[in-house]
């Protein structure tokens, strides 16, 4: 029999208020097996923990009933308490008579009354408790970081600077990321390149560092601190090593019409390019798509002029497989497509851009030589009309219903660079409203309309009428009260910013959880922003929600951060509550390993004894405390119920069944 | 009043950002005093009697602008003809009148013009 | 038939390719036979019988015979195949020490239909192809003899024998048979009927275990109903609850694994139709995850230790219809 | 229980313990009203109920059993809510063959953000069984409390 | 195949030539097109009301007749199609409106939508198939830049037409192609032609078909085409110096080779 202490909680009033908990500690102190029972207004206090403490020594308590808040909030701590004084820390119970109690309920006599049943409950279980103790698991020193945009770089150079080996995977054949794609970068206006290019060169050269580019991850398995992660690196019918990225295959491939994705499609690249000058690795990949060689088998021509050797068409998708013990996950976002709001005729005249295109127009690197040129006829244009909130804040089925949140900053920004490059230009910028939240933001936007006499006009574009050179832009004014008929040059758009679309499939073979929207959910929304529910699994980046570049940046780093933290340890605890056979009523029908999730159970054939002093070899399951996860899903499948899960077993929960229904 | 237009229409006008796409979109808009997004508002805060003396209620083309490319789904169109239904169900407020429709004809006119007329701005 | 599987036993036996086989005898009254192993030809020519009242599916007796030493020769019907299979694939029979002669079948006879028939104090039955003579106390009578055949005979899901070393006659095919009829019709009725349906049949029940004691899918090495442990430790039903509990959860254990064999309410000496609940779990099965048959191949995952994503939610028992 | 008093369900919610107890935890941070004879069992996994434990709070005098786990796709454990989801289908579907009430029984899967789901869900579900009226099919007589 | 078929009012008096060219099409492309007896008018504009139910019964008995047929509903008239494919969607979703409208037909067999509704257009493209009708095509209208008017009633609202991409709808231009010749796209034709105000506001009518013609000129087309009578009343009468406008079924009977000249 065990000797149960009961510990009431007030939580203040948080408990006291609508669970008489001087009622409940007195009922509770009559239920068997129970030798002191009491109530105390802060049990997680200091005070507190010291009652238990001294009752645990007082009365020879050999498990402890704590009546308090969710064990998800003081679970540990009371183990903790109660370990200190020398009882295992799985002989404690909580029952959780806050949230699940005294928050929810209004009636004191209902709270009291449902106190004390979920008190019995706990008791009822902590009869059938045994001490357990936790094992270990070895912690691979080494991570990885899905995605090579500014995010994942950040990540990796932090954790290669504390000294662990880091894993880049990125689906381009270079990394940078978006951030490669933008002009100058709000609200410093410093230009992107500047700050970025050296970031990836960092990253190449850091001995730590290893990037996969053109790779993505194929499956993941295990879990924490020995994820065990297949990589496919794409073919790109070029050897890394031998290629030496000098550029002379992208100038004499004879397919010269193929859209330019680095500029979104404003212009054209040859079939083996170099995304652009800063890439990293500098080298050379063959679109598979527009290659003649490849798809007819004549040509050969950067294969001939490649002095390296490195072109190689017969080059497979090769596949590797490497341990890690901790993944960030950094695979950023897109705009999103257009076709839904083709009022705005973005599909009808080149002319209406979205703003990444319009950051290409006017980069020095970028299709126009950083000359702000319409797409459509090369000419200057002197109205520009820039459009916010094109997809965001909409109603579920119109579009998404996040705001964006970098879209105001960088259309202010664009407008400004309008004016001021090109003074001549009149510019509309039409708003829903204009969020500036952050360090120096408000005053950029100010600068905009007050120095640089950008139009600001609260209202939204209702149509685009591509007409004689010219695009016609209906639009209201809502503080003039009036409508407006614009004839633009140039129509900007300020899409929606969406997640990749690989980050979905991606989120499923990490078993992390995203949300409606497609953007990976935190641990916790305020305390735990870079940590995914699933252990082992970082948020980098825009993949948790919008973000610009400080703020992805300064996400980043709390993402390394926590890697290393990790990844210092040498072994996990692991977790104790795990699934063990009976091996005298095991039938070995494999049931229960069909159904783990880890892999964790194996067979034996194993000697027994058997009547008359025969022996009989029976085979008979085998679980791996390191590897089993404690889910509890091969108790359910054994029909003998030969598998049990400690801390959780099928006679620990019917009593508290037992308790609840009596 | 206010409740039976938000209730026959099936409009909440709570759902408006106040972005003005409604009135950006509206081809009638130089024919109404108040113009779509004005008309959500003043449901709102309950400005009917204001709502129901306007012309612009009968200048509508029910062309659905409003209600494809307003991004929160509140529909304005929709109030409009609530609007104009609880006047036009009110004793003698019919807009049209049989009398006054043969003056309007004309050879090539098609049926539908008058019976689509007489539908919205008739009892 | 019963020459020719006489004849296979004593060849097998004589030429040691095996050290037992397994077969049938005369329990305490002819139409009663039971499994028995013969270790000699002696014992075969004696008291070895085949007949139409074999109908024991004699599988799960190799979970301990394919253990006990030495090969074993087995004689299985189409459906104990299946079973057999189904033990195979849960590592329960070690196949290496096996012998299967798998044996075609006509259908197995239910001697309570022959007394039903009017013929009480049976002393013989002898078997034609479409007529059975039954000699009684009293007379002889001609019977037809499928109007004798056992319920899941009638409705036999198939006439295949699905692993064997060895056959004897022509093995069959798959058919397809209305044997979810009654469980369509259950599921047609009311609920309250449905209730007063089971607990007809229910408390009957008297807890003999004999359903459980022939069940190939039952052969744990200790039942949760005999575990102190397992919070399920049960005997004798006490009460309605007890006999709703003791078939549900049995139904569950087997469920995914029960190829349909049929001997749990061949056996049950209240004639309990407990098939039923197993033929459900098929059925539900079947419409709900996919056709599946225990048994029948050594491959395919069993549907309750499967998934997809797009699994129907448990709503669905709503949202199907009926009442 | 005499006539006028109001039938008070004994409710049984199993929770596993990443989604759906947090979720009712969350209910609770919000304070959501839900009637307090639903009281919650937390388990690891919604994989880890097994049928018995269904069985056994009817046979002990609960009035309904609900199962609460993680969104198909966001188990914790990756799959334990897949098997849940068929073992599930399958009791109940069997339950109800059995005559059982189909109301008495049912799976929702809520996530640690859906504190209103989960109190939405408790109040619906205590509603359905209250209109059910006390388990009369499934119960142990030995058992009732009177 | 035979599909039942609601002309509507004015398809019967103004708007012949849509019916007619229709009629002679679907007999060469192999559909027939069953006239359903004794139909009513559809009630000319969709009764944005949720209490309004008078005014949906009429495009309820059509409807139910083609159930009773076993038949898809095709529709040609722009404004006879949404009204009739609306007020199917509403009984559909909307319980109120379907349980009043049964309660007032005193229907034997309740209606609730089972009907499915088509525009002529849909049953070309997604039955016929653009390129089958290509095949078919014996006098190309080779060279001829046409403008597709959609106007308003048939993309909108796009969740409950679902015709085609309100904003950017394309099957009339792939019909366009179909017939040999080469659309023209430009902005407005999707802009409302404000025909229901004509005969109230005819100077605003105006207005709006002058803009809608000078953005067709501009991209380049030398004819508008349309399904609806009262765009074409709108269009053709209203225009100041306007394209010439025709029925998409007209252009249809002329490509294939049906339309006598």
């Amino acid at each position: 029999m065990q000797r149960i202490g009961v510990f009431v909680c007030w939580c203040g009033s948080n408990i006291a208020a609508t669970v008489d908990v001087e009622k409940v500690s007195q009922v509770l102190a009559q239920e068997p097996g129970v030798v002191f029972s009491t109530n105390y207004q802060y049990m997680c206090s200091q005070a507190g923990q010291e009652m238990i403490q001294q009752s645990i020594k007082e009365y020879g308590l050999t498990g402890v009933v704590v009546c308090s808040c969710s064990p998800r909030m003081h679970e540990t701590t009371f183990r903790k308490t109660c370990e200190k004084a020398g009882i295992n820390p799985h002989m404690v119970e909580i029952a959780n008579i806050r949230e699940q109690c005294s928050w929810i309920h209004k009636d004191k006599e209902v709270g009291t009354e449902k106190a004390i049943i979920l008190g019995r409950a706990a008791i009822a279980k902590v009869h059938l408790n045994t001490p357990l103790t936790a094992g270990t698991s070895p912690v691979v020193k080494r991570a990885l970081v899905i995605g090579g945009g500014i995010a994942g770089i950040q990540t990796a150079l932090d954790i290669a600077d504390a000294g662990f080996e880091v894993d880049i995977v990125e689906k381009q054949p270079t990394i940078g990321g978006k951030m490669t794609q933008i002009d100058k970068t709000f609200p410093t206006l410093d230009c992107a390149a500047c700050i970025l290019t050296p970031k990836m060169v960092d990253a190449a050269q850091n001995e730590k560092i290893h990037i996969y580019s053109y790779s993505e991850v194929e499956s993941v398995k295990g879990f924490v601190g020995n994820f065990n992660v297949t990589i496919k690196k794409k073919a790109r019918y070029v050897d890394e090593v031998k290629c030496t990225g000098c550029g002379l295959c992208t100038e004499k491939c004879p397919q010269k019409k193929v859209p330019n994705l680095f500029n979104l499609g404003l212009d054209n690249r040859r079939a083996i390019y170099i995304p652009f000058a800063q890439a990293v690795p500098k080298v050379a990949t063959i679109d598979a798509d527009y290659c003649t060689m490849l798809k007819s088998g004549k040509c050969g021509v950067c294969s001939k002029v490649c002095t390296a050797g490195a072109i190689n068409y017969q080059q497979k998708d090769e596949f590797f497989e490497q341990q890690y013990g901790a993944i960030v996950v950094a695979t950023g976002f897109n705009p999103i497509k257009l076709d839904k709001y083709d009022e705005f005729a973005y599909s009808q005249s080149p002319d209406v851009v979205t703003s990444l295109e319009f950051e290409r127009l006017m980069n020095a690197a970028g299709p126009t030589g950083g000359t702000l040129l319409r797409p459509s006829d090369g000419e200057h244009p002197h109205t520009i009309v820039f459009v916010q909130c094109v997809g965001s804040r909409c109603d579920d089925e119109k579009g998404k219903p996040y705001c964006s949140k970098i879209c105001c900053m960088y259309t202010a920004k664009h407008a400004m660079l309008c004016r001021e490059k090109y003074p001549d230009t009149d510019v509309y910028v039409f708003y829903i409203d204009v969020r500036t939240p952050g360090k120096n933001f408000d005053e950029f936007y100010r600068r905009a309309v007050e120095e640089y006499g950008v139009h600001y006009i609260k209202g939204m574009v209702g149509k685009v009428v591509p007409q004689d050179g010219k695009l016609k832009v209906q639009a209201s004014d809502l503080l003039g009260n009036r409508q407006l008929h614009i004839d633009a040059d140039m129509v900007v758009l300020a899409a929606a910013i969406e997640p990749d679309e690989t980050a979905r499939p991606l989120a499923t073979k990490l078993t992390a959880s995203m949300d409606t929207n497609d953007f990976f959910t935190e641990a916790h929304p305020k305390l735990r922003p870079v940590e995914s529910p699933t252990a082992g699994i970082f948020l980098s980046g825009a993949c948790q929600g919008p973000k610009d570049i400080p703020e992805t940046v300064a996400q980043a780093s709390a993402a390394a951060a926590k890697v290393i933290g990790l990844l210092c340890k040498d072994n996990l605890t692991c977790n104790p509550c795990t699934a063990e056979p009976n091996e005298l009523m095991c039938n070995g029908c494999s049931s229960c390993e069909k159904v783990c999730p880890y892999g964790a159970i194996t067979y034996v054939d194993k000697e027994f004894r058997g009547p008359n002093r025969t022996t009989l070899i029976r085979r008979v399951a085998q679980v791996n405390p390191a590897v089993c996860q404690g889910c509890g899903a091969c108790t359910v499948a054994c029909p003998s119920g030969a598998m049990d899960l400690k801390g959780f077993s099928n006679q620990q929960i019917m009593a508290e069944v037992d308790a609840i229904c009596r | 009043m206010v409740d039976f237009v938000k209730r026959i229409s099936g409009v909440n006008p709570r759902k408006c950002m106040k972005c003005g796409k409604c009135s950006a979109s509206c081809p009638a808009y130089d024919e109404m005093e108040y113009h779509p997004h004005q008309f959500v508002d003043m449901v709102e805060t309950g400005r009917l009697e204001e709502l129901m003396n306007s012309k612009g209620i009968y200048t509508c083309l029910s062309c659905f602008a409003c209600v494809e490319r307003c991004p929160r789904s509140v529909e304005p169109a929709k109030l409009i003809e609530a609007v104009r239904t609880a006047v036009v169900r009110q004793q003698d407020k019919t807009h049209l009148k049989p009398d006054a429709i043969p003056a309007l004809l004309d050879d090539e006119l098609p049926q539908q013009a008058i019976t689509s007329a007489f539908r919205k701005y008739r009892k | 038939m019963q020459k020719r599987i006489k004849e296979k036993a004593l060849e097998l036996l004589n030429t040691g390719v095996v050290d037992r086989v397994l077969g049938w005898k005369i329990g305490e009254f002819f139409y009663d036979l039971t499994p028995a192993v013969f270790e000699t030809a002696e014992e075969v020519e004696e008291n070895f019988v085949y007949s139409g009242f074999s109908g024991a599916n004699l599988s799960k007796y190799l979970i301990a015979q394919s253990r006990a030493g030495g090969k074993v020769a087995v004689f299985l019907k189409p459906c104990d195949s299946y079973s057999f299979q189904q033990l195979l694939k849960e590592h329960r029979i070690l196949r290496e020490n096996v012998y299967v002669v798998g044996i075609s079948c006509d259908g197995m006879l239910d001697i309570e239909k022959i007394r039903a028939a009017g013929c009480d104090g049976v002393i013989a039955v002898k078997e034609n192809v479409d007529s059975l003579e039954v000699e009684t106390l009293y007379d002889k009578k001609t019977l037809n003899r499928n109007d004798c055949l056992l319920e899941r005979c009638l409705v036999c899901k198939s006439k295949k024998v699905v692993v064997f070393d060895e056959m004897i006659g022509e093995n069959g095919e798959e058919q397809e048979t209305a044997r979810f009829e009654m469980v369509a019709k259950l599921e047609a009725m009311s609920p309250e009927d449905r209730f007063e349906f089971w607990r007809g049949e229910l408390s009957r029940c008297i807890r003999c275990n004999a359903c459980r004691n022939v069940c190939p899918a039952c052969s744990c090495e200790k039942c949760v109903f005999d575990n102190d442990k397992s919070g399920l430790r049960n005997k004798a039903a006490a009460d309605d609850f007890e006999e709703n509990l003791f078939h549900l959860i049995r139904a569950f254990h087997v469920a995914g694994r029960c190829t349909d064999c049929g001997e749990c309410s061949r056996v049950c000496p209240q004639n309990i139709p407990l098939h039923l609940l197993n033929r459900k779990y098929i059925k539900d099965i079947n419409e709900l995850y996919g056709e599946y048959q225990a048994g029948a191949d050594m491959e395919t995952k069993s549907p309750l230790t499967n998934f997809t994503f797009e699994d129907c939610e448990p709503s669905i028992i709503h949202e199907r219809g009926g009442v | 229980m005499s006539v006028n008093e109001q039938f008070q369900p004994t409710i049984v919610a199993f929770c596993c313990n990443w989604c759906s107890y947090a979720g009712a935890d969350l209910s609770g941070t919000n304070r959501l009203q839900y009637p307090a004879n639903v009281k919650i069992i937390r388990i690891p996994c919604s994989c880890r109920l097994n049928p018995m434990f269904i069985l056994r709070a009817f046979q002990k005098g609960a009035d309904g059993v609900i199962l609460c786990g993680c969104h198909p796709g966001d188990c914790h454990y990756t799959t334990g809510n897949y098997y849940a989801r068929r073992r599930m289908t399958l009791l109940f579907s069997m339950l109800d063959f059995m005559g059982i009430e189909r109301g008495r029984t049912r799976v929702e899967w809520v996530s640690a953000a859906e504190g209103a789901k989960f109190a939405a869900t408790m109040n619906e579900f205590v509603d359905t069984i209250t209109k059910l009226g006390p388990n009369r099919r499934l119960e142990d007589l030995r058992c009732r409390k009177e | 195949m035979t599909y039942s078929y609601f002309p509507g009012c004015t398809l019967k008096t103004k708007g012949k030539d849509l019916d007619r060219y229709a009629r002679i099409s679907a007999t060469a492309l192999g559909f027939e097109l069953d006239e359903i007896p004794q139909w009513q008018c559809c009630g000319a504009v969709y009764p944005m009301s949720k209490d309004e139910i008078g005014t949906r019964l009429s495009s309820v008995r059509a409807l139910i007749s083609a159930k009773e047929q076993g038949r898809e509903l095709v529709t040609l008239c722009s404004a006879c199609h949404h009204v009739i494919k609306r007020v199917n969607g509403d009984v559909r979703n909307d319980e109120q409106i379907r349980d009043k409208v049964n309660r007032y037909l005193k229907l034997d067999d309740a209606y609730s939508g089972e009907t499915n509704v088509l525009h002529y257009l849909e049953v070309l493209r997604d039955r016929i198939g653009f390129a089958a009708l290509k095949e078919k095509v014996t006098n190309p209208l080779t060279g001829m830049k046409i403008g597709a008017y959609y106007g308003c009633l048939l993309l909108r609202p796009g969740k409950e037409m679902g015709f085609d991409n309100p904003e950017n709808p394309t099957i009339l231009e792939d019909f366009i192609r179909a017939v040999g010749a080469d659309p023209v796209i430009y902005a407005k034709r999707n802009e409302c032609c404000g025909g229901y105000c004509t005969i109230e506001n005819r100077n605003y009518a105006k207005k709006q078909v002058d803009g809608i013609m000078e953005n067709a000129k501009a991209q380049g087309a030398q004819m508008l085409i349309t399904a609806c009578p009262l765009c074409m009343y709108n269009l053709k009468e209203n225009a100041t110096d306007g394209l010439e406008v025709k029925y998409f079924t007209e252009l249809l009977a002329q490509a294939l080779g049906l339309k006598e000249e």
